[in-house]
């Protein structure tokens, strides 16, 4: 069973990168920062954005050719994962892992037109999922030959950022395979966009309906989708994982602090072990997730993840969901009162911890999956 | 207000009364998320509302039924507001919102209260038209009601009031509050210096600023005293008496058989209806009920549910509650709150996608109640004694365990 | 779902049983009685057995006319549970439900050839298990027709007390169906039993290798015998259930007195949250599997469990494997130091937890069945 | 003892040249249960079998390779002695048993010891003629080290010591013991009290018990000192520097680099051994292996496992290990023994009804391995400090939280 694989790198660059990606998200992504986007529609700001993109962040997984570093989607791993831990959330996975998809699996084409704008700070998002089924192997929106190119059909849910994308990635059903189309924003009617409430309110997502919109043949990706779409899935799984991970610590540390300032019945609450000790767990917890996530990051370089790489993404992502979910329920129980308030921080996590563990697929989804990898073989 | 024990089928005969009579005028779907419990009324429509579901109710004379006839109720035996009570949760009405009033003021009134407070407030209470609130717990002081320190000091006929209180439900629509404070500071032991009132919330000096709760929705108050003076015939059980008062009240909780007005406090949650509600949900394009590992974590939670129901049947049954004479009902609040926090959890997991939508999300499952459901549930697990507090409670008197 | 019913009642009857199987089991069963039985051949006073017998307990579940005193199986379940609590281990639960059986089950000539012996103290053993899969919906042992009556073929493994009962009942299947079939033990060679060592070591079991046996065709019980061993499978595990419920409830409070007197630090080490939070679960979990066992026995008299006493009885099974499992743990780990030692009692109770866990199904086999019953109505 | 480090192509040779031996020498299965730690030697011929194969691991060379060769080392650098150790482990070689001899007295009397302690114990220790034992634990001061009660009494020459020591390992097998004991019963910190000894355990006046475990096997003695001298040179460290040099024995757990002889002090017993063991076992009649939540809970047991490895390999990466620099290396017992204690009891549970049988029995599964192996378990889950009091430290020292 693939157990023995230990690999855990953690080069110079990922280590300035995450150097550098921390004092960024401590200025930038202070808790009044993050307070105040709440009730925005947009959700990030655009400045803030713009000077990620400035930072090269955008082109880790970018060739050099098309105006990235190259440096590969593992170094994205330490920029999200501290994202995660100061709450700065902005469309960088989806982007991210739109570029990566079109690096790996467009033609140069399509490459050259969209990805050096996607460096430069254009939003780009995935558009997978169809209900609330993250297992689902069926595709329903589907792609028609038309005169002017391709008509489609059918939508897609959660659709992160959709209303500021300005790019889809879209899985579609064309002529009975799974394909990847790129569309463009511009092909989608304003009307087709219907904002999501999301649980976490740091984020946006959006339900699109691509019933209608027509857009070239020249968008649909080389070949069949289907070694993409796992690709993509796992590495949406890892991304989400890092970040999750990173807010399982932030969540950690503000439970901790409370912990060591509150005072009941004479001496502060973090001297109880029915406090101390489940914060041990947490603790526990959230370093697994994440040993898991470099331990996937140095695993997932390669074009297509191998059998060793498929199951450290899927165990990052299972740990990680399974850690924020604990450190976000325990942060609202052991804050006491002040936990039940949405002006406590605790909430922060605890809505968060409910978004991540669904997205890309939630603990179980991998467990599942990494029983077949692990006891099959 | 009691009479003989009424004979099996006097009460079958009520019992059916009061099924048809609900039957007939419980309200309908209002098209807008009730609260589940009376600390989730978080708004002037949800609370109109209940006001008059409550207000029909006891029209008909089924709220405090075994309350004096002459303060509002029938006099009749405790059993028939049971019967009413059990009917109420079967056909599964609104909350009878007034809680404070209903299962706590109104029960320590009829028992220690002067005529003139039972003439004052007793009827108010069980029509709806004075809602109730509670000022025990303390922002510095959460889980140690011992330790209050909100001060009541007597001047003339007034008592002047200085503090505050957190976590007052509908403390922002109470007329009257039930307050702790402390008349002596100097008392060797702190529980000494207690007392209780009966304040007016509409006294100078009172003020109250709502907290939003971690659902985004309003419930509850802090509640801010800056020399508020009250009349001293609001004080209840005599000076220095407060903490005694204080357990007492928290006696009445246990409902119309211990003295409590009766009706609907809280609308139960089940996991039958997290299932009713997450049948139509699929996993990895499978129905998600025939997932082999999620039967089985259902199954456990069923059991959970049931064994807390089967806890209160065995509570009845003297021969089967020798050893440990204390163990169920102390530990039910524990268990029952646990329990739900772990069943709403997974309610969300089970959701998959749409687990990440939230309230106001068309798409949410039945509207986004299991995500307001366990964000909610806190308020169980944390007010009235933490869980942890709670276990502490259980493990000192059922196991005989030493003071932590 | 068949949640709703809430059937508890405890009798006047099953009261003055408590309190009579109290204080016998108290005289009867102390702890240096326990132990003085553990390296014995038998594991049981034969005395002690003969005065269950006089007291009338082996004929709860028998009719007045065969003997005993018609009170019914479910009487015998406030015996087992005290007999749990003090560790009294002799083949009562099996004996009873060969009774049972044979009360319901068999024609009225072999009630009465075997079940007044029954109930003036001769020793029935059940013979169904042949691997270790309690689920094995599949019988091997084999009865032919030959001219003396049938021939068997096939053992059966941890068959209780085989050593010394006078009386098999085995599951076999004959011409294709399953059946039930009195053995007495004189049909079956002593070199055909062979002792296995069993983890809780108050017990007593072995293999019997039936092969060669042969016994008359008025042996054998009438009808099909599915439902015959749906029933007993079902009180096997209520009995068992609330043996194992009992001996939780021994098993926390030997833990809750150590937790008393034992000093660490300074103070008793039960004012530690660590150690008096899990008691308290220990105490919730028992409890609640004894509320399953006691709404089981309200339902189980009639002749064939229904599906709301099936339920109880299985919900009683798993509860009550769970809970001693999780009290023997717990024991051997609070006692420190002196728990890891075999002369500490603990180790009686983490080991009987090990064999009642898996005897007539453990947790999960039934929460899997519990599953068809709840879910798929 | 060291020297510069050695080129990975050496060490890859050296690698090379012992896999090659160990593949031809180790031993073969005695058809006995073999101890997977040091803690279960409970029989003459299982001891008998370690200290053949330990003298025989050593005449290779292959053990304290980076210990001085005046005292039966090699003189290498201790980097050799970790590609040993990873051997062994690689070919599940049985234990070498001598583990307080080569893991904590040897290096500590290399360290501090004088010439003529080294000349006289080191030898031994590697050639497994002299095995040693542990003297910490008190009957009645188990987590609490610091608080030894046993006395220590200079007069003369001589040390007279009286008291008791518990869970002593191979206590009747044992000819030395490192023995914490109380010389000065008045210091003002209780820790200046303590010293420390390499004490002979054949003297006059020192008896031990030998314990029956929780498996029904021995493995352990209880120790008794009435009386008993030994000579004043068996001190090491200094009079009232035991506590200290307690510690820093502690330190020489962590293997050949700290300074430990090396070898393989347990064998690790992971859930791909329950796996292969369990294989062939059913459930409903299927494949045991097929039922989705038994593998779901393999699943998670899996990465448990896997995550203690990776937090290893983590340790030894500073960019990964700024925010929290203690969590990985503090919480090592506490996650790897709960982690073992809840895999080997899943372990009984999957066995079905084989899980009822012990060892002994010819049916059991694999000889009832997995029966021992979650009893034994629990030493490592009560010895050392309690899982309760690792966790104390844990939130202590990792997260800055009060102390309890």
């Amino acid at each position: 069973m693939p157990m023995n694989n230990m690999q855990m790198v953690f080069g110079d660059e990922q280590g300035m990168l995450l150097d550098s990606a921390r004092a960024f998200c401590r200025d930038r992504s202070t808790m009044p920062a993050v307070r105040a986007l709440l009730p925005s529609a947009q959700g990030f700001d655009p400045q803030v954005w713009q000077q990620m993109a400035a930072l090269g962040w955008l082109g880790v997984a970018v060739a050099e050719d098309f105006g990235g570093s190259g440096l590969g989607i593992s170094s994205a791993v330490p920029l999200v994962e501290c994202m995660g831990k100061h709450l700065l959330t902005t469309p960088f996975i989806d982007t991210t892992l739109v570029a990566r998809v079109l690096q790996q699996a467009a033609g140069s084409d399509l490459s050259q037109r969209y990805l050096p704008d996607i460096v430069g700070g254009q939003i780009a998002s995935l558009a997978l999922l169809e209900s609330e089924d993250w297992g689902d192997p069926a595709i329903g929106v589907t792609a028609t030959p038309a005169k002017s190119g391709l008509q489609l059909s059918g939508a897609k849910t959660q659709v992160a950022y959709a209303e500021v994308a300005e790019l889809f990635l879209v899985s579609v059903m064309y002529q009975g395979v799974a394909r990847l189309l790129v569309v463009p924003t511009a092909a989608v009617p304003s009307a087709a966009v219907s904002r999501q409430t999301c649980i976490d309110e740091t984020r946006r997502c959006a339900r699109v309906d691509f019933s209608g919109v027509s857009v070239g043949m020249e968008n649909l990706l080389p070949g069949d989708a289907d070694s993409t779409l796992r690709e993509v899935m796992l590495l949406g799984a890892l991304l989400y994982a890092a970040e999750a991970a990173g807010s399982a610590a932030a969540c950690m540390d503000l439970t901790a602090e409370y912990l060591k300032t509150r005072h009941q019945f004479g001496r502060p609450i973090g001297s109880y072990q029915a406090l101390k000790h489940p914060m041990v767990e947490v603790l526990v917890a959230m370093e697994n997730a994440r040993s898991f996530v470099y331990h996937a990051a140095s695993l997932v370089n390669e074009a297509t993840p191998d059998r060793d790489a498929e199951s450290a993404c899927r165990m990052a992502k299972a740990q990680a969901s399974e850690a924020l979910k604990f450190a976000g329920d325990r942060a609202v129980q052991f804050h006491g009162g002040m936990g039940f308030t949405y002006e406590c921080d605790a909430q922060l996590y605890i809505r968060r911890a409910q978004w991540s563990q669904q997205v890309f697929g939630d603990a179980y989804h991998h467990r599942k999956r990494l029983a077949s990898l692990l006891l099959d073989s | 207000m009691n009479g003989t024990d009424p004979s099996p089928s006097e009460l079958a005969e009520f019992r059916a009364e009061v099924a048809a009579w609900l039957e007939q005028h419980k309200p309908a779907d209002p098209g807008f998320l009730l609260p589940q419990t009376f600390m989730e009324v978080g708004s002037d429509q949800q609370l109109e509302f209940l006001r008059e579901w409550q207000h029909k109710l006891w029209s008909a004379g089924y709220l405090g039924v075994h309350w004096p006839s002459e303060y509002g109720g029938r006099g009749m035996h405790a059993a028939f507001q049971h019967e009413v009570d059990r009917e109420l949760r079967r056909q599964r009405t609104p909350i009878t919102f007034n809680v404070i009033g209903l299962g706590w003021a109104g029960p320590l009134i009829l028992d220690i209260g002067t005529d003139q407070q039972k003439a004052l407030y007793i009827k108010g209470i069980l029509s709806a038209e004075d809602i109730w609130c509670q000022g025990f717990s303390e922002p510095d002081h959460g889980s140690d009601l011992g330790n209050a320190q909100t001060r009541a000091v007597r001047d003339g006929d007034d008592y002047v009031i200085n503090g505050s209180k957190i976590w007052t439900t509908m403390g922002n629509y109470a007329r009257y509050m039930i307050l702790l404070a402390r008349t002596d500071p100097s008392a060797e032991r702190k529980y000494d210096g207690l007392s209780f009132f009966l304040s007016p919330m509409e006294a100078r000096g009172i003020e109250t600023r709502p907290i939003q709760k971690i659902t985004g929705e309003y419930g509850f108050t802090e509640t801010f005293f800056t020399d508020a003076r009250i009349p001293a015939s609001c004080l209840i059980g005599g000076e220095g008496n407060g903490w005694r008062v204080a357990m007492q009240t928290l006696q009445y909780e246990r409902g119309a058989a211990a003295g409590a007005a009766g009706g609907l406090p809280q609308v139960r949650i089940s996991v039958s209806d997290l299932i009713d509600d997450i049948r139509h949900l699929r996993r990895d394009g499978q129905p998600l009920l025939e997932d082999p590992v999620v039967r089985d974590r259902l199954v456990e939670l069923i059991m959970e549910e049931k064994a807390l129901g089967l806890a209160d049947r065995r509570t009845g049954l003297p021969g089967l509650n020798t050893d440990y004479p204390l163990s169920l009902p102390l530990s039910f609040k524990l268990r029952a709150s646990e329990y739900q926090r772990r069943m709403r959890q997974y309610g969300l997991e089970l959701q998959g996608g749409l687990g990440s939508l939230y309230v106001g999300d068309e798409q949410a499952v039945a509207g986004g109640f299991w995500q307001r459901a366990y964000f909610n549930n806190f308020a169980t697990t944390i007010g009235g004694g933490t869980s942890q507090i709670q276990a502490n409670i259980i493990g000192e008197q059922v196991l005989g365990l030493p003071k932590s």
